[in-house]
């Protein structure tokens, strides 16, 4: 659905990246982890197209604004890296957003009686966190948090006050383990025969290495995948990745916003 | 006062509003049911359909640029096949007029489509894309050649009795000369425009930003240039013009209807605003009442110059 | 690391670096002298130049659109007399090289002009508008016809021993076959893109916003288009090429130096910013250094396709 | 000069009007009446080009910013007609905007011992303060303010406090005077024949008309014009409106940026 909404907040939780709570209508709170919201950042023609960012949550809470009682909010996790995400950046309390929201398709929670193994790369932890707070609900959940350097690590507290057990790494070590966090996550996964399911998030190199991994060790395995985007509901085809048939012969596009952004990662062609 | 009269004829056609939704930006109408009233528009026009299922470009397929985008989708579709199968039931299910976009790499294919898709009853008419490469002749693409051009709009006009739109492209010297060829070869209306050809480069990649070096610029940014030839073309032509590029608002729209144009399509709006082409045919109505206009008619053409 | 080298070598000229202002948008170069070093950029373009003064078109003659403008202003200039009487002595103050584009309505008057401007010292080179009506032959413009272009640009080449530019129009099908025409007759280099036509409307009093009704599209808007015209061409021909269009920032500069082009010129962007130019040549250099980049011309043409 | 600018306070004046003080480097104190600024309202493409405002103030004050001392700043009195003036609006104290000043030429202060006859239309009034305030330094100022309704009667109170006589008259006769402001002021010149020079600024029929009676009572007149500008330094010959001389054959255009916006009315070319 399309709507306005009202920030509430927008903080700098780490330099270069804000966590942003707004206003949402009460359907919001059926949102699925792993589905995402497309901005409009202006009412103006720069930039012109909306900017796609997971949910890193959604819930309801005792509303800001008096006299309305409880209120659905959303929260998303965005790193500045150009125009959009720069204005974004600029927003207070009481400003105006338009959102289409929820969009795509989300995770598979899959068998409670599994373990569950989140791995997140920098603002690849987006859905991460929404996924996590409903998982934990049933199944043993631990995260794995890789990024380059300790200003690339965010919200480990909140990861752990769910119950989640969170190891984070880091390229240059400046925070937990030096180096990449598919490498603990391997490490884990070896070491530890309980059945599970990954979950993945992150820079392209990372969920490749992770798929590598997954086809290896015949663990189940969900990727979320960004790619550029214009009109978020599958009608464009701006966004397509290559599916497990696909060949110059028989086609097989996936759309990121309609099929995906959540992908099963043996329906995709990895290479 | 009573409502004013939004309704247009086109090849005999009368649509409920001059608010059509450009091929490629708006699926098969299905992917906006939920953001826009698809009875409160005047057509839906279909992404660009062929014979075969096609692929279409590796990515990036899009980028923004000022005021506009460029995209190198490669006219990826389902092929004719596949849209009987999926997409026309739920088109049965909306009494808003289809049209059919399409598209072949040679004559011959432009014909066969244009014959299957006039056996289809809930296709009201169809659309030409004649912006593309004619294999046969080596390339050179049909809708920067008059010649080309006519002759791809004729076999398809002996093909079907629906009415035919040619949709022509702006990448060329002489645009009235593309709109005779097209209408001497008795299409039933013209529109465009199409997008013009533009690249983007990341600096520091040092390459092409989409995978097909090249793509289509539409939105706000190609408005200027898509005003002046249907204004151009308005004025040479008998048959009716529908008018494309950057519309983005019901003014946007009563500019090209004063140009010429009996009706307008929407196209990158829809992606800013799912809602736009409704919005649009929305603010057109409201200008009309405060302006005291019983019929949008009474504005084709009308501008003073 | 030791400061980069920005200057580029066109037809033997040595410029400092690769920024030019473009025609029309820098008046003579004493308009800017309060805002921009003048000693800091690759070259002074001047305003279009005819024989006669010209009186150009009525008002309004600008109108801004999204992302970009039109402008009709029509060619209005001091004529050349006037231009050696008044312009050239503060030129003279300048080391910065001057370029002087000019345009005629005959073959004869380009030659004419060209001939004119060969005898004056502080005139660096010519840049040949080609965008302009061909009053021997209908008013079809020099610059959409690739026969009319060689004429011009060979009646130019021989009239003058000083550089010959010849500026572009995007107006046309095929860019590249004007460029070979242009090659052809011998000019030193090619400069493009000059605007694409378009044209606004005031929906309220039901008339074009300019009172020469269409103008010429200009600014960020354009770039894509301008972008890809510069790859097609610099891929096509031998001589240099100077890219135009759309240009506002140092990477934007670059992006064409990447397509090809041995120089850029900046247009509107100077005014929305009168020391744009400067600035562009501050960010090229900026971006050079930081990215260990010891000579510009290492850019040219580096897009890997 | 160019210069950044930031906004002391933003004011709405009247329905649709804004007042804008900001602050000014010292050279702009030497700026003359009748010339403009250009500003450039966001450091955006949109809106792209720069937009004019006439000078309705100019001074030195103790600055609003502690410890700056006396300080310069500029004012500007602007209608909100489309998108530079309507984001204009939405500025606030502290805000930037990037301003190139002064520009073009001013009024002509003419002779001191002479009456000075001030006309203002609607926004027309905007560089007529700046002036009034010059001129009553050393001469007698009656100013003749006219508008649509009341609403677009401004700062008359302003010009009062000066010392300058006020006559005010409004279409729909909600303020002063029903009629035309131009049957008002020619009135007062037919029936008091002092010599006088008039100045006058406001939409082109009133200028027309202001134009004509300074014909018919030979009285020295100079208008201040509005033209659709992009360089605002006479490079882009986009303002240009016809002089005296002009004709097909012998064309004598002037910049209304550059020549202008002041021009004495018999230079101009008025059909
Ligand atoms: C389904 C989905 C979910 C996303 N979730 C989040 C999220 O929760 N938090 C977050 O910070 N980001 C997220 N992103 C990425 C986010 O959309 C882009 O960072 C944002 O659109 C950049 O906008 P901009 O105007 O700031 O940058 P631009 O000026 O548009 O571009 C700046 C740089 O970012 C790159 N970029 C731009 N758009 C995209 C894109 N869609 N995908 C990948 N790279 C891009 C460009 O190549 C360029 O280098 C998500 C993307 C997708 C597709
Ligand atoms: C020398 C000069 C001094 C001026 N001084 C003032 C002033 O002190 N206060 C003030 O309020 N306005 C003044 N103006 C007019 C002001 O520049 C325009 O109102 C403003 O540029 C409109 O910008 P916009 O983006 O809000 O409107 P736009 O969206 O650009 O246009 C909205 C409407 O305004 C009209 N318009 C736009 N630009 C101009 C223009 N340059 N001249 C005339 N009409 C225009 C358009 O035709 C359109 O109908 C002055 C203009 C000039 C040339
Ligand atoms: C993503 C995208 C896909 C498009 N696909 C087609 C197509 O399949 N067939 C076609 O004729 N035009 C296609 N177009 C062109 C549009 O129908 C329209 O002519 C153009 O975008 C200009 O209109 P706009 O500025 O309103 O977008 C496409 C445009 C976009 C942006
Ligand atoms: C107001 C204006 C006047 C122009 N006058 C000329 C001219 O006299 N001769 C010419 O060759 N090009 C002229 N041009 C075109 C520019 O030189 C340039 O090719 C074009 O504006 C594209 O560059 P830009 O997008 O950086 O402005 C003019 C452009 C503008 C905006
Ligand atoms: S973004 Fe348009 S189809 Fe996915
Ligand atoms: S605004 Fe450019 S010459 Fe006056």
């Amino acid at each position: 659905m399309q709507f306005k909404s009202t920030v509430i907040s927008n903080q700098e939780v780490s330099p270069g990246y804000f966590r942003m709570r707004m206003t949402a209508p009460p359907e919001l709170a059926g949102s699925q982890p792993g589905q995402f919201i497309m901005v409009r950042v202006r009412d103006a023609i720069d930039p012109l197209l909306r900017r796609p960012f997971g949910i890193f949550d959604v819930g309801v809470a005792e509303s800001e604004f008096p006299g309305l009682g409880a209120a659905t909010y959303l929260e998303m996790l965005y790193k500045v890296v150009g125009k959009g995400t720069e204005a974004l950046s600029g927003y207070h309390h009481g400003d105006h957003v338009d959102v289409i929201a929820p969009l795509g398709a989300g995770f598979d929670l899959g068998d409670p009686e599994e373990e569950k193994i989140l791995v997140g790369g920098g603002i690849g932890i987006a859905p991460l966190y929404y996924l996590a707070k409903t998982l934990v609900q049933h199944s043993r959940v631990r995260f794995f948090l890789g990024g380059r350097t300790r200003d690339d690590i965010l919200c480990v507290t909140e990861f752990e006050r769910l119950g989640v057990e969170t190891y984070v790494s880091t390229d240059d070590g400046t925070l937990g383990d030096r180096g990449l966090v598919t490498e603990v996550m391997e490490r884990h996964i070896r070491e530890n025969r309980s059945r599970k399911t990954l979950y993945a998030c992150g820079p392209m190199p990372m969920l490749k290495a992770v798929a590598e991994i997954a086809q290896r060790t015949a663990t189940p395995c969900q990727v979320s995948l960004e790619a550029y985007m214009a009109c978020g509901m599958g009608a464009c085809l701006g966004c397509v990745v290559k599916g497990k048939e696909h060949s110059d012969e028989t086609p097989d596009y996936r759309c990121v916003c309609k099929d995906g952004p959540v992908f099963a990662f043996d329906q995709l062609k990895w290479v | 006062m009573s409502k004013p009269d939004l309704s247009v004829e086109i090849a005999g056609i009368t649509f409920r509003n001059p608010v059509m939704t450009a091929s490629g930006t708006f699926g098969y109408g299905e992917e906006f049911a939920d953001y826009v009233d698809l009875e409160s528009i005047g057509a839906i026009i279909t992404k660009g359909l062929s014979i075969k299922p096609k692929a279409g470009n590796p990515t990036p397929r899009i980028q923004e640029t000022t005021g506009g985008m460029l995209n190198a989708i490669g006219l990826q579709n389902v092929g004719i096949e596949a849209f009987v199968e999926h997409k026309v039931p739920f088109l049965r299910t909306v009494s808003t007029p289809v049209i059919v976009n399409f598209f072949g790499n040679t004559v011959e294919e432009y014909a066969e489509l244009a014959e299957r898709l006039d056996r289809i009853p809930e296709v009201t008419g169809v659309e030409i894309n004649i912006s593309c490469p004619n294999v046969k002749h080596g390339g050179i693409v049909f809708g920067t050649d008059p010649k080309a051009a006519y002759s791809v709009v004729k076999a398809v006009r002996e093909a079907t009795i629906k009415p035919v739109i040619a949709k022509l492209s702006p990448n060329v010297t002489d645009i009235v000369e593309m709109a005779w060829a097209c209408a001497d070869a008795e299409a039933d209306a013209l529109s465009l425009i199409n997008t013009l050809t533009g690249m983007a480069i990341d600096v520091k990649r040092r390459r092409p930003v989409l995978a097909n070096v090249t793509g289509g610029l539409s939105g706000p940014a190609v408005k200027p240039v898509a005003l002046r030839m249907v204004w151009q073309v308005a004025r040479a032509v008998k048959i009716p013009v529908i008018g494309i590029g950057g519309i983005m608002s019901g003014t946007d729209a009563l500019e090209f209807m004063l140009a010429g144009a009996s009706a307008v399509q929407v196209g990158t709006a829809n992606f800013l605003d799912p809602s736009a082409a409704q919005r649009i045919a929305g603010e057109m109505e409201t200008y009309l009442e405060q302006n005291g206009i019983h019929d949008v008619k009474e504005l084709i053409g009308a501008l003073e110059v």
